[in-house]
């Protein structure tokens, strides 16, 4: 039990030190966000000194020392409050983030999780062929693909699938003119719209996993009960699985929470080649326009959940190994 | 002796047998070469040889068990009349049941420690489904019985489980196959000196019962002798000599079997000696001449330059002055798992270690020899009481004194294979402590490490300078270790279990060379160790211990002659005795 | 590779696929005409009293049926009657006074800062009388452009501010139609008062509409700037698809008039005869823009303004050897290859641009080489927008590149440019004349231009303002910023053109209702 | 202090690490492709038709004699600009990569081997900068600090990137920490220092070496990531920038698939060389993976 608070209370103090970066990050760089939405103005015509006023005076910006802008923030995070965006002004910063996030956790979570799942079953498999083709094509694959960068897979399957055969949607995240429910249509349209995204994902992060798990699994092969259940005449499906994959999974998992965070550092640049609306999306959107409010709210939300999917890997590494479960 | 031998209905039929390791890029080597021999139905035979001689490749071979880069060579291993060198994956997979089966070396780590001990029991039944579902869970406690262990440990993981504990489980799992022949690979290697001999019993009473073919193998040959009828004993990928266990111990044929031989003795006996070292006290005998030298590395001329005249006079007025003094010293470590009691690793240990003397600390494995050497070198501060060396308060030490003590106070650590850095010669190894404790530099420094080098016995001096570890064999690397241990002039040597990971062939130059270096330059040696034959014939005065208290002290020979304790009685008692056996 | 076209003109016929409103990526509901981040079509919705026509400056009466300047301080409005509120109820001059006197209220609303130009405002019958602040006619095509709200919902709005309005009420052509996070449309407003105008029955302004989508799926209407766009655009569709690229401002160099070597008019001569704008113009918008001229003012919209005592027109040729003796005047004299100060230490002007204008950095990148042939060191610096915005308002760099003019207004274009009104002190900021030039004589030039309501005057006082821009160089003006109008035939037609320049073709602001009151549908 | 006999002597150890590498078919790949990347950066100015920043072609050519792969929207060759947008990517992945070992063994190291409270202290700092994503931190960075170019981009990818491997390197140090060798090296009086750099650094060689292999990777990717948002500095020429170029001027477009196609080819490649010679790495220090079994 005293591991279980001694865990929570890191979890606890690395999310405060997140929260506080999060404070500072922003609010280190130049400009202020009424600069940022006048430069925008700017694009389309000269700005009168009255825009300028009034964007000010509409946007609300920061006042106080940043001592008390800290305290306030603090207790806004606390509470859930995350204020008005200045991008989508009068939008809550909450409702964006609201709107984004189910899209991006779904995304790019539930890729995450089969491009985990089919990379290790991959890497195991090529583990037990070694050195056949088994071994050598998702090898060599895994190693390639992993070395693309996001968008650019991104771009290219918008454009060649997307736009010259023309089977996939090449923007948003379901149907225009749809707007999201719960039907099966619905559904249907918005996996429809997420097979580029989502390839292009599975493509980027596959090869990672593979050879992660590849070579763990080499190790574990060797280790002594691997040859005593060969020894014992197991089946070799037991033995890969139960006896070999089952052990070099472990160290595989905690790369897994961490890795989530990276994921969603790409996502970003995949969501905006297919104006996908996630939170990738709207963080690029928040940064671009020095929004304050919004920016911090997402940092927030993305240190949350990387702190929670290694929270939930630390529990899960418990329970499946029993070396740690005391 | 067993009526067995004479209905010898074959079982296994080996001919002319090799075995080739071929590592890519490396040089192919022949573990096993032109093995011929054949098993007997209910024999129960041993393989003894030292370390690397080619036991368990072939242990692999007989199991159908050789993978890349093994290779099988040529000749072949008829099971049954059936050539199983020829069978595929699946047929070699299926006869395992009822066939042949091997409990590995390591058995310690031969268990999947994510799966319960039950679900190894229930795999193997699903995999041959010998047993019916119904009747597992019956079939699998009566395994652990067997082997004496409580249904309980079905439900735990092999993490949960004592190295006994766990082999024991690794011979019943292969019990579980039903087998007509099986291979202990070193079943009792890693174990305490008790728990080893309480495994052995265990195995020597199922062979009986169940009446399978068994294999052996070893590098101990008394503990062979004393539980096996025949006796193969391997060298350099040869068996060089197959003959039932008596005759090999009245008669050995091979000048190495009967280095073997001569290595063994009764701590408890009047006058204990093995070629090149003789129990203290009693009358030094002659090096046994006829052995060939490269098994006795250490000759006489090695002592005589280890006494020159150069190191007495290095140690003249510097003889051991101080003398460790320990009292009332207990040391407990937290729990190791949340929810369990503390360890009380040493438990109100008191002992003086006088300048000069030498002193043996035995005990079973986990009784807190180690411990005590920590705290004495100053790696651990005792929970309790206090040990001083000369105005050192070494209880309570800092690191910035830690140099201090380090220059009177040295070990020999007890792995010489991770106790020197692959990366660094012997030269840079050893320059260090001198660099460091002696103040010599360049010129100097290397003259010293030179010297060093001619006192441990490993000329041409310059050539082993330049070594690197991995070019040096264990005896060669254990003695740079003794040699870094002098290099500071110390008055003291701890000595933790310096010659354990050593082949015997090897042991007694070790510790000849310990001996002698003692006593030529008058420092005071604790040597801490399970091995009650080294204890005997390397120290002065003896200490055992037990779960961390001393329970027993005095004199070596009389200690070890009439035991007063229990606990050193149990620990004679398991000291295998060959002639017993017979 | 080709990429066929598909026409993707998913609506019912009669309907209009424009690329408009860009959602990032998703729109959020925002139909309030007075915020900043409203959706872009709220001013095909809203209208205002008269719309007025970026390019010359022509009014086109809505709202208002006309405007008449009493005095150079007293504006009467015409309102409109038989208007009506999409809702029904009756639009009248009421509305006008209330959205007038809501942003006296509320400043925060007032975008355009029309209270900087009114004392009060009444009602009068059917007309709305403005009474200014000064001797203002400028002030007319501000008032003008205001968007009118309906008196009757927006009293009852608690902050006006914050409000999204998301069930808009208005006068103009279109109602919202169906919206959707990725797609909206708006439809026609059957009761609108010039109906028959209106030929489009429906609007349909999908949240992604990235280029490559606009070429591909058919779209009517479009705002972007497309790479090559005969082999693009014209050739999906070349029967039908057409584009014109007027200018919408001009593209200029800012130097810091309160920095050495800036401040010496001499050396800022150097830098201009050192240009080859047509090079700078290609180079930054592929050809499809002209260099400009040194007038201050942006051609050909604005020819009738234009000063003929200008030798060129204004316009100003590459001459290095002119540039190299305007230095030498200035002080800096060839060494080797470096154009250098007394000391020897070779000239070094920084640039500054803001990150992500790439056709602003293409051209820079021209004037860096062609600067540097002259022996200038030019570095370029690219903080991100805000950063640059920051740094331009508080006077913060050497030189900057930035856009001017485009009102429409030769009045607010050369006031913004000139008036050491803004040429506030270093480091607090201004939204004009960043380089702040200040000049008694100019102030006043303005000041007269702005009371002035005889045209013939006003010409005469904006022909000495150009004599200004041309001899003193606040700004160096290097092309004209395009507006990137992309329109098809194939549905509608009667699109603005260069030979009926009738409107710009930005899709954003008011000038959009006077393109959707003038279309017609194709045969 | 003299310096009695150090370890084998440096080149010879980098010769070994070398062979190493070599001998793993995978590895000599990756070398072989490596190489060519570093020569064509090196020589980039001998081997380019063009000068890559000369704007005076065609513009968006498609591909001919002339112009291999083309013009840009700018009217600049695109195989001279590939050629020399080498230059960046080596340059950036080979900077940053050992810069961000450095920190990572200097942490990694100090980390493992200390056990008071500084080692709590680094251990809070590396799990917050692992926790917080990488790529929207560095475009907040990027964005703060504005101007830099090339540099920004290596700092900014330092900053981020050394997390990872001071982990491993960490758990490396303290496997190694326990060895008795180390503990034989207090006996012989050696300093903390000593110990870290003399003793277990140079056993972790094959750790670090990967390490820096992947650091470098990921610092390539990165500033493909950041130029193509046009967080860079656009006007130097780089894989990235032509990207961010290519996506400017809508190259998919105008049907130059390939503006966008070869350098992003080019990253793959270099990053997938980089990753190939990893393998070899991985035999340095596991003999498991040097063996071909088949089974
Ligand atoms: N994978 C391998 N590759 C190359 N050579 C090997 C391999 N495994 C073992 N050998 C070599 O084969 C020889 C025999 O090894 P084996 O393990 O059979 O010895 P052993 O008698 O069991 O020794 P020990 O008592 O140490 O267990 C040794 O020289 C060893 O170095
Ligand atoms: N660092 C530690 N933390 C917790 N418990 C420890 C620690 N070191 C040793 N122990 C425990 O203290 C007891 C004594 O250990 P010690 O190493 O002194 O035994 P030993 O007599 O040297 O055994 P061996 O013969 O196996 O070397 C054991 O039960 C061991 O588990
Ligand atoms: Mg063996
Ligand atoms: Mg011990």
């Amino acid at each position: 039990m005293r591991f279980v608070f001694t865990k929570l209370g890191l979890l606890l103090l690395t999310l405060w030190a997140a929260v506080t970066l999060n404070f500072l990050l922003p609010r280190l760089m130049p400009g202020s966000p009424a600069d940022a939405a006048l430069a925008k103005l700017a694009q389309n015509g000269p700005v009168s000194p009255a825009t300028r006023a009034a964007v000010e005076a509409q946007l609300g910006v920061p006042t106080g020392s940043m001592f008390d802008q800290y305290l306030q923030y603090l207790g806004n995070v606390a509470t859930f409050d995350f204020g008005v965006s200045y991008t989508f002004f009068p939008q809550p910063v909450a409702g964006l983030v609201a709107a984004a996030l189910p899209w991006t956790l779904v995304l790019v979570g539930l890729v995450t999780i089969i491009a985990f799942i089919f990379g290790t079953l991959l890497g195991v498999l090529a583990a037990w062929k070694r050195g056949t083709w088994l071994d050598t094509l998702p090898t060599v694959g895994g190693t390639f693909a992993s070395a693309f960068p996001y968008f650019w897979t991104a771009l290219l399957l918008l454009f060649f699938l997307g736009y010259v055969a023309g089977w996939f949607p090449t923007s948003g995240a379901y149907g225009r003119g749809t707007t999201p429910e719960f039907s099966v249509e619905f559904l249907l349209d918005a996996i429809y719209h997420a097979i580029l995204p989502a390839t292009t994902i599975l493509i980027t992060s596959l090869g990672g996993w593979i050879l992660g798990m590849r070579s763990t699994m080499i190790n574990t092969l060797g280790d002594d009960y691997v040859t005593f259940a060969e020894a014992n005449g197991l089946r070799p499906r037991t033995v890969a699985i139960r006896y070999a994959a089952r052990n070099a999974i472990l160290p595989n998992l905690t790369s897994f929470g961490l890795a989530l965070g990276g994921v969603v550092g790409g996502s970003l640049l995949v969501e905006r080649v297919f104006a996908y609306p996630g939170v990738g999306y709207l963080l690029y959107t928040a940064v671009t326009n020095q929004d304050f409010p919004l920016m911090q709210a997402l940092f927030l939300i993305i240190t949350i959940s990387v702190l929670l999917a290694n929270f939930i890997v630390d529990i899960l590494y418990g329970i499946l190994d029993p070396r740690t479960r005391r | 002796m067993s009526a067995t031998e004479t209905q010898a209905a074959t079982l296994l039929s080996v001919q002319n047998l090799s075995v080739v390791y071929e590592p890519t890029g490396g040089e192919p080597v022949h573990a096993v070469s032109g093995a011929t021999f054949d098993l007997g139905r209910g024999d129960f035979v041993g393989l003894v040889g030292e370390s690397g001689s080619g036991k368990s490749t072939l242990g692999f071979a007989l199991t159908g068990l050789s993978k890349p880069p093994a290779r099988i060579g040529g000749g072949s291993i008829l099971f049954n009349g059936v050539d199983i060198a020829g069978m595929s994956h699946e047929d070699l997979r299926v006869q395992r049941q009822g066939g042949f089966a091997m409990v590995l070396q390591s058995g310690m780590n031969a268990l999947n420690p994510v799966r319960s001990i039950r679900n190894h029991f229930f795999d193997i039944f699903a995999a041959h489904g010998h047993v019916g579902r119904g009747d597992r869970e019956a079939r699998a406690i009566e395994l652990v019985g067997k082997v004496e262990l409580p249904a309980g440990v079905l439900d735990r993981f092999s993490g949960e489980l004592s190295g006994g504990m766990r082999q024991r489980v690794s011979i019943a799992l292969a019990l579980s196959l039903e087998p007509q022949l099986m291979i202990f690979d070193e079943p009792t290697t890693a174990l305490d000196v008790l728990v080893q001999h309480a495994v052995m019993n265990t195995i020597r009473e199922l062979q009986k019962s169940e009446g399978f073919t068994a294999v052996l193998i070893s590098h101990d040959l008394g503990m062979v002798l004393e539980v096996t009828e025949r006796v193969m004993v391997m060298h350099n990928g040869l068996i060089v000599e197959d003959r039932p266990a008596a005759d090999v111990l009245v008669s050995p044929q091979h000048p190495y079997t009967r280095m073997l031989l001569s290595h063994y003795g009764d701590p408890r006996a009047e006058i204990v000696e093995v070629p090149g070292l003789a129990a203290r006290g009693a009358k030094r005998a002659p090096a046994v001449s006829h052995l060939k030298t490269d098994f006795v590395p250490v000759s006489d001329e090695a002592r005589a330059r280890a006494a020159g005249t150069e190191g007495v006079q290095r140690r003249e007025g510097r003889a051991a002055r101080e003398a460790i003094v320990v009292s009332g010293v207990s040391k407990v470590y937290p729990p190791p798992r949340r929810g369990e009691k503390p360890v009380r690793a040493v438990n109100d240990v008191s002992f003086t270690l006088e300048p000069g003397a030498s002193m043996a600390l035995v005990g079973a494995s986990g009784s807190g020899k180690s411990t005590i050497a920590k705290m004495i070198t100053g790696v651990e501060h005792p929970t309790s009481g206090t040990i001083t060396f000369g105005d050192l308060q070494v209880d309570r030490i800092k690191r910035r004194s830690l140099k201090r003590l380090h220059t009177e106070v040295q070990m020999v650590f007890q792995d010489p294979y991770s106790a020197l850095n692959p990366l660094h010669t012997v030269e840079y190894t050893l320059t260090r402590p001198i660099v460091n404790f002696g103040g010599l530099r360049g010129r100097d420094a290397r003259r010293r490490m030179l010297e060093l080098l001619e006192t441990v016995g490993l000329t041409p001096v310059e050539q082993f300078a330049a070594r690197l570890p991995h070019q040096l064999s264990g005896g060669q690397r254990q003695r740079v270790v003794i040699a870094r241990a002098l290099a500071s002039d110390p008055q003291v040597i701890i000595a933790d279990e310096p010659v354990s990971m050593l082949d015997v062939s090897l042991r007694a130059g070790v510790l000849a060379l310990l001996d002698s270096l003692r006593e030529t330059w008058g420092v005071s040696m604790l040597y801490i160790t399970h091995d009650l034959l080294s204890a005997r014939l390397v120290t002065d005065q003896i200490m055992v211990l037990n779960q961390g208290a001393v329970v027993e002290e005095g004199a070596t020979a009389s200690v070890l002659q009439n035991p007063r304790d229990e606990y050193t009685i149990r620990l004679l008692d398991a000291i295998p005795h060959p002639t017993v056996g017979h | 590779i080709d990429v066929d076209s598909q026409s993707d003109n998913s609506g019912t016929e009669g309907s209009m696929l424009v690329a408009a409103d860009n959602g990032s990526p998703t729109f959020e509901k925002n139909f309030n005409p007075f915020s900043t981040s409203k959706r872009v079509t709220a001013t095909y919705m809203y209208e205002p009293l008269q719309v007025v026509n970026t390019l010359d400056g022509k009014s086109t009466p809505f709202l208002a049926t006309g405007a008449e300047q009493v005095d150079a301080e007293t504006l009467i409005y015409t309102i409109r009657e038989g208007v009506t509120w999409s809702d029904g109820t009756e639009f009248t001059p009421a509305d006008v006074l209330f959205t007038f006197n809501l942003m006296k209220e509320v400043p925060a609303l007032d975008n355009k800062g029309v209270w900087q130009h009114i004392e009060s405002l009444e009602v009068e019958g059917n007309t709305v009388v403005f009474h200014l602040l000064a001797e203002d006619v400028p002030a007319t095509s501000i008032i003008d452009q205001q968007l009118i709200v309906p008196e009757h919902i927006w009293a009852d709005v608690e902050d006006p501010l914050t409000f999204t309005n998301e069930d808009p009420i208005a006068t103009g052509p279109y109602v919202l139609g169906d919206f959707t996070p990725n797609q909206y449309t708006l439809t026609k407003n059957a009761d609108y008062w010039q109906a028959d105008k209106v030929a489009v029955e429906e609007l349909i302004l999908p949240a992604a509409n990235s280029q490559l989508d606009v070429v591909n799926n058919g779209y009517d209407w479009a705002y972007a700037f497309i790479t090559d766009v005969e082999g693009t655009w014209v050739n999906a569709n070349s029967d039908f698809n057409k584009y014109w690229f007027p200018p919408g401002g001009t593209i200029a160099l800012v130097p810091n008039l309160t920095k050495a070597p800036y401040n010496d008019v001499n050396f800022r001569e150097g830098l201009s005869l050192a240009l080859d704008r047509e090079k700078i113009a290609d180079d930054a918008e592929q050809g499809y823009v002209d260099a400009a001229g040194q007038s201050g003012l942006l051609l050909p919209n604005q020819e009738a303004w234009l000063s003929d005592d200008l030798p060129d027109g204004g316009e100003i040729a590459q001459d290095t050897d002119a540039a190299l003796a305007a230095f030498e005047a200035a002080g800096y004299t060839m060494d080797g290859d470096q154009l250098v100060d007394a000391s020897g230490t070779q000239v070094a002007i920084n640039i500054m641009t803001a990150n992500g204008y790439t056709d602003w950095l293409q051209g820079l990148q021209t004037v860096q080489s062609q600067l540097g042939a002259v022996g200038i060191d030019v570095t370029l610096s690219q903080p991100q927008p805000a950063a640059y915005q920051e740094s331009l308002g508080a006077g913060d760099f050497d030189m900057a590149i930035t856009g001017f003019g485009g009102t429409g207004s030769v009045f607010q274009d050369m006031n913004l440019l000139l008036n050491s009104e803004f040429a506030t002190p270093l480091g607090t900021t201004t939204t004009g004349n960043f380089g702040r030039f200040s000049d008694p004589a100019t102030d006043a030039l303005l000041a007269e231009l702005k009371a002035s309501t005889d045209e013939d005057e006003q010409k005469d006082i904006a022909a000495e303002l150009q004599q200004t821009v041309y001899d003193e160089l606040p700004v160096i003006s290097m092309f004209y910023g395009g507006l990137w109008g992309l329109y098809s035939d194939e549905n509608y037609t009667g699109w603005p053109s260069e030979d009926n320049p009738y409107a710009p073709p930005n899709t954003y602001n008011s000038t959009p209702l006077l393109i959707l009151t003038n279309l017609e549908k194709a045969n | 202090m003299t310096d009695v006999a150090g370890p084998a002597h440096p080149l010879a150890v980098l010769w070994r690490a070398v062979t190493t590498i070599w001998s793993v078919p995978k590895a000599r790949i990756g070398v072989v492709m490596l190489g060519i990347f570093i020569l064509g950066a090196v020589f980039a100015p001998l081997i380019a038709p063009y000068d890559p920043t000369a704007n005076d072609f065609g513009r968006s050519e498609d591909m001919t004699a002339a112009h291999l792969l083309g013009t840009t929207a700018a009217g600049q060759d695109v195989l001279s600009q590939i050629i020399h947008g080498a230059r960046v990517s080596v340059f950036v992945g080979f900077v940053a990569g050992l810069f961000s070992t450095i920190i990572a063994v200097l942490i990694g190291l100090s980390w493992g081997y200390l056990r008071n409270v500084t080692a709590d202290v680094i251990n809070f700092i590396v799990n917050l900068f692992l926790v917080i994503p990488a790529l929207p931190l560095m475009i907040v960075i990027a964005a703060y600090l504005q101007n830099g170019g090339i540099g920004m981009i290596i700092l900014v990818v330092v900053i981020t990137g050394w997390a990872w491997g001071a982990r491993v390197l960490r758990s490396q140090t303290q496997s190694l920490r326990s060895r008795d060798f180390v503990t034989a090296a207090i006996f012989s009086g050696e300093s903390s220092f000593r110990i870290v750099f003399r003793e277990i650094l140079p056993n972790m060689t094959s750790l670090i070496v990967g390490s820096f292999f992947g650091a470098a990777t990921a610092a390539i990717l990165a500033e493909a990531g950041l130029s193509f948002l046009g967080l860079g500095d656009s006007t130097t020429i780089s894989w990235g920038t032509m990207l961010f170029w290519a996506q400017n001027s809508n190259a998919l477009l105008t049907g130059q698939w390939i503006l966008l196609f070869a350098p992003g080819l080019c990253i793959s490649l270099l990053a997938t060389s980089l990753s190939l010679i990893n393998f070899g790495v991985d035999g340095l220090s596991n003999p498991r993976l040097r063996e071909g079994a088949k089974r």
